[in-house]
């Protein structure tokens, strides 16, 4: 199949490229981890009243630091008119559009997978056996927040101050994204397992494959220039 | 040609001026005040039809987005702008008269009831669409970009109506504006009229400002072609 | 405030604002048909196959 | 077009079919037919008529904003035309045909590379890109060829302009483009590279394809091609094969530029 091919292809490229500049992954662990230490000072985090507070606060340093990835993702593409290059090229903008939300996910899911346990340790949470279940509801939040800030990005791409417009467009279409998956982390805090929030969890589901199908439909005419 | 459409232009905007005048006179005077709410009800008459207006105009955003995405047709673009600065407008408004009304109701300006909360997130979406439409300097660029945004932002209000309106039934019964029941009680039959009247008044302005605001679009797309056409 | 002042606060606020815009709107109109009409003249020879 | 009487010596196109990527494909022949694009409501280019057959090196002349740089995005299908269409062999070139668009490549001097890869990650990028398999000798004869051999290691970044244009000439030595475009190349070329670039653009066209290079210089594009277009106000005023002599050339040249032009 081609597009998994030329999918594969631009993740390579995306992935050497990172190893080369580092500029990503590393500043979004570190404004990760300080986000955590900023929330320390901000909130007077009581140990009962914590519990309530995860999710949230969890949602938006990785909403945050997700952003600096987005905001990041085309920067390769802006050098040199490289665009200009993978649009004369065969590559199906389907391809790029998933490559560059694969990217972006994946340097997200890395970050996350040490914030979490982290945020349990710096607010010395006692629920280590429920991680595996917030992973899965963050992972699937992340994807959506990957699809659709992909697509922001994209769109963003040419515009001035893209950094201050990629949030103010993006954050309003994720408020679904958020709420879902704030409530459902509340519920497996609270309960263990996600009793009747699993509503939320399809809501996440839906999400995901709305946009992934509408970028991947889309694409092309979002960068074509 | 175009004489003939300002004519047109000319009654639509006369027809919506005695509507609305006649709607104004229907349901301050002619309407009977709610038994429960008292006068404040009246609001509900500005309230509602603003709120389909808003969604009508991310409707039209929408159609237009899709047509121009497919035929690049300037007409389709121009319209889709329009349809969304009348949106933004409208959900303002709409915003505005929610917390008057919620005032004496509530005793709050705001309150995160689902109706008003949902407002807010649509006004946040289409002011982010205007301003991606005025941050990127090249014509087309800037159409494609708010194409796309248009259609996608559409796809995402279901979604959003899911989410906040189960969002909302976690913590509070559900509020009185809920949207398939009318928010008072005793529905006398002139207070109907009144909403009906006032829908229709919205409704003829609407399409007004609309007509003005495309045409207003398409005189500075042809003032910028003149310019260019001189000055290359 | 009594009823009748968040009712009159509400229809000033809404048909205020809708008034101002709707002035705007045409002063934007009336400053392009002007303009227009400036540039006019001088396009008038070249038929211009407007897209 | 032709006077009768004068004796005319027409440059013979003659080509046969010797790149790889081309056997068993009939030659791809180019047809544009009342192409027009506009910007806003401004005409960049109107009602052009070209038919591109294999083996023709167009030189595309013309004052600056005439268009040819236009032409070439509508060429490379990097932008839509407003009216009119451009046709592959019959086949309308558009967006959704991306087996299409590995036949055509736009050579753009120093960009089109990937500034943090090196020069031969650059070369298998776009080799796997345009095509499913890559043999690594064919990328390291290529980058001999172009004499960029000792730093194939090399971040592009650190390489000069000149350097980066024969990158891009090794890049498209590679994937063989039917229709190669070129976007004044002479500009960071030195000697060496711009005989170079000649002898690579005259293969192609002996081997059938058809390379169409915009250029200010003038008289270096007219020694190269074998036929000159020359755009003025996005219009097409003159479109001939190259002959000797050439009267016709020299009055629609000279309109828009002062007596001897660079």
């Amino acid at each position: 199949m081609t597009l998994l091919r030329q999918t594969g292809l631009m993740l390579w490229k995306d992935t050497l490229l990172e190893l080369r500049r580092r500029e990503s992954l590393l500043t979004m662990f570190f404004f990760g981890t300080l986000l955590l230490f900023v929330f320390n000072f901000a909130f007077d985090l009581a140990p009962d009243k914590i519990a309530g507070m995860a999710p949230g606060l969890l949602w938006l340093a990785f909403l945050f630091t997700g952003t600096l990835g987005l905001a990041q993702l085309f920067q390769a593409e802006r050098e040199n008119h490289n665009l200009d290059a993978l649009l004369l090229s065969p590559l199906d903008g389907g391809a790029l559009f998933l490559a560059k939300a694969a990217f972006n996910l994946i340097l997200m899911v890395l970050v996350e997978i040490v914030v979490i346990p982290l945020f349990w340790i710096l607010f010395n949470l006692p629920a280590w056996n429920l991680l595996p279940q917030i992973f899965l509801v963050t992972l699937l939040g992340t994807v959506g927040f990957c699809v659709l800030g992909t697509l922001m990005s994209a769109i963003t791409l040419r515009a001035r101050a893209r950094e201050l417009l990629l949030p103010l467009v993006l954050f309003p279409l994720m408020i679904p994204v958020i709420l879902a998956t704030i409530r459902c982390m509340a519920e497996v805090l609270r309960t263990g397992q996600f009793g009747d929030q699993v509503a939320w969890l399809r809501l996440l589901l839906g999400f995901d494959v709305i946009f992934l199908t509408a970028g991947m439909l889309i694409f092309d005419w979002v960068i074509e220039s | 040609m175009i004489r003939q459409s300002r004519k047109r232009k000319g009654i639509l905007g006369a027809l919506a001026l005695v509507t609305v005048l006649f709607s104004l006179y229907w349901s301050l005077v002619v309407a009977p005040p709610d038994a429960y709410q008292g006068e404040v009800q009246r609001i509900m008459y500005l309230h509602l039809p603003s709120i389909l207006i808003a969604y009508l105009s991310y409707f039209l955003v929408f159609i237009g987005s899709g047509l121009y995405l497919w035929k690049r047709e300037k007409r389709d673009d121009l319209l889709a702008h329009a349809a969304a600065e009348l949106g933004v407008l409208f959900t303002a408004l709409t915003i505005i008269e929610g917390s008057v009304w919620g005032r004496p109701t509530w005793g709050v300006w705001w309150t995160w009831d689902a109706r008003l909360t949902l407002t807010a997130i649509l006004l946040l979406i289409y002011v982010g669409y205007l301003m991606l439409r005025s941050l990127i300097e090249d014509e087309n660029r800037a159409a494609m970009a708010a194409a796309v945004l248009g259609i996608i932002g559409f796809l995402d209000i279901p979604l959003i109506h899911m989410s906040v309106y189960w969002w909302r039934t976690l913590h509070q019964p559900p509020s009185i504006l809920r949207p398939d029941k009318l928010p008072w009680e005793n529905v006398h039959p002139s207070m109907l009229t009144a909403l009906t009247i006032s829908f229709v008044a919205f409704l003829l302005l609407y399409f007004y400002l609309l007509s003005l605001r495309y045409r207003v679009g398409e005189m500075h797309q042809e003032v910028i072609a003149r310019r260019l056409e001189r000055g290359a | 405030m009594g009823p009748w002042g968040f009712v009159s606060l509400a229809y000033g606020i809404v048909w205020g604002t809708l008034v101002v815009y709707l002035i705007f709107l045409k002063r934007r109109y009336s400053r392009a048909t002007v303009e227009l009409d400036q540039l006019r003249p001088m396009g008038e020879a070249g038929g211009d196959e407007k897209k | 077009m032709n006077q009768p009487g004068t004796t005319i010596i027409v440059v013979e196109l003659s080509y046969q079919l010797c790149h790889s990527s081309a056997i068993g494909l009939e030659a791809l022949r180019v047809t544009v037919d009342k192409l027009a694009r506009a910007y806003g409501f401004l005409w960049a280019l109107r009602d052009l008529n070209l038919d591109l057959t294999p083996g023709q090196c167009v030189a595309l002349l013309g004052p600056n904003g005439a268009g040819k740089t236009t032409l070439l995005k509508l060429l490379s299908g990097l932008i839509t035309p407003t009216t009119g269409e451009i046709r592959f062999d019959g086949v309308i070139f558009s967006r959704s045909m991306p087996e299409l668009r590995a036949r055509v490549g736009l050579l753009a001097p120093s960009d089109h590379l990937y500034d943090n890869l090196t020069a031969r990650e650059n070369l298998t990028f776009f080799s796997r890109l345009y095509k499913q398999s890559v043999v690594p000798e064919s990328l390291d004869s290529a980058l001999e060829q172009v004499g960029l051999a000792e730093r194939a290691g090399d971040y592009v970044a650190n390489l000069s302009s000149g350097m980066k244009c024969r990158l891009s000439i090794a890049k498209w030595m590679l994937l063989q483009p039917e229709l190669l475009l070129v976007d004044e190349p002479y500009g960071v070329l030195d000697g060496s590279g711009i005989r170079l670039l000649e002898n690579f653009l005259k293969h192609q066209c002996t081997c059938g394809s058809i390379v169409v290079m915009a250029s200010h210089h003038v008289s270096r594009a007219l020694d190269l091609c074998n036929r000159v277009v020359i755009l003025s106000q996005g219009r097409l005023s003159f479109n001939e094969a190259k002959r000797q002599p050439w009267p016709a050339f020299e009055t629609a040249f000279s309109e828009f530029l002062p007596h001897g032009g660079s």
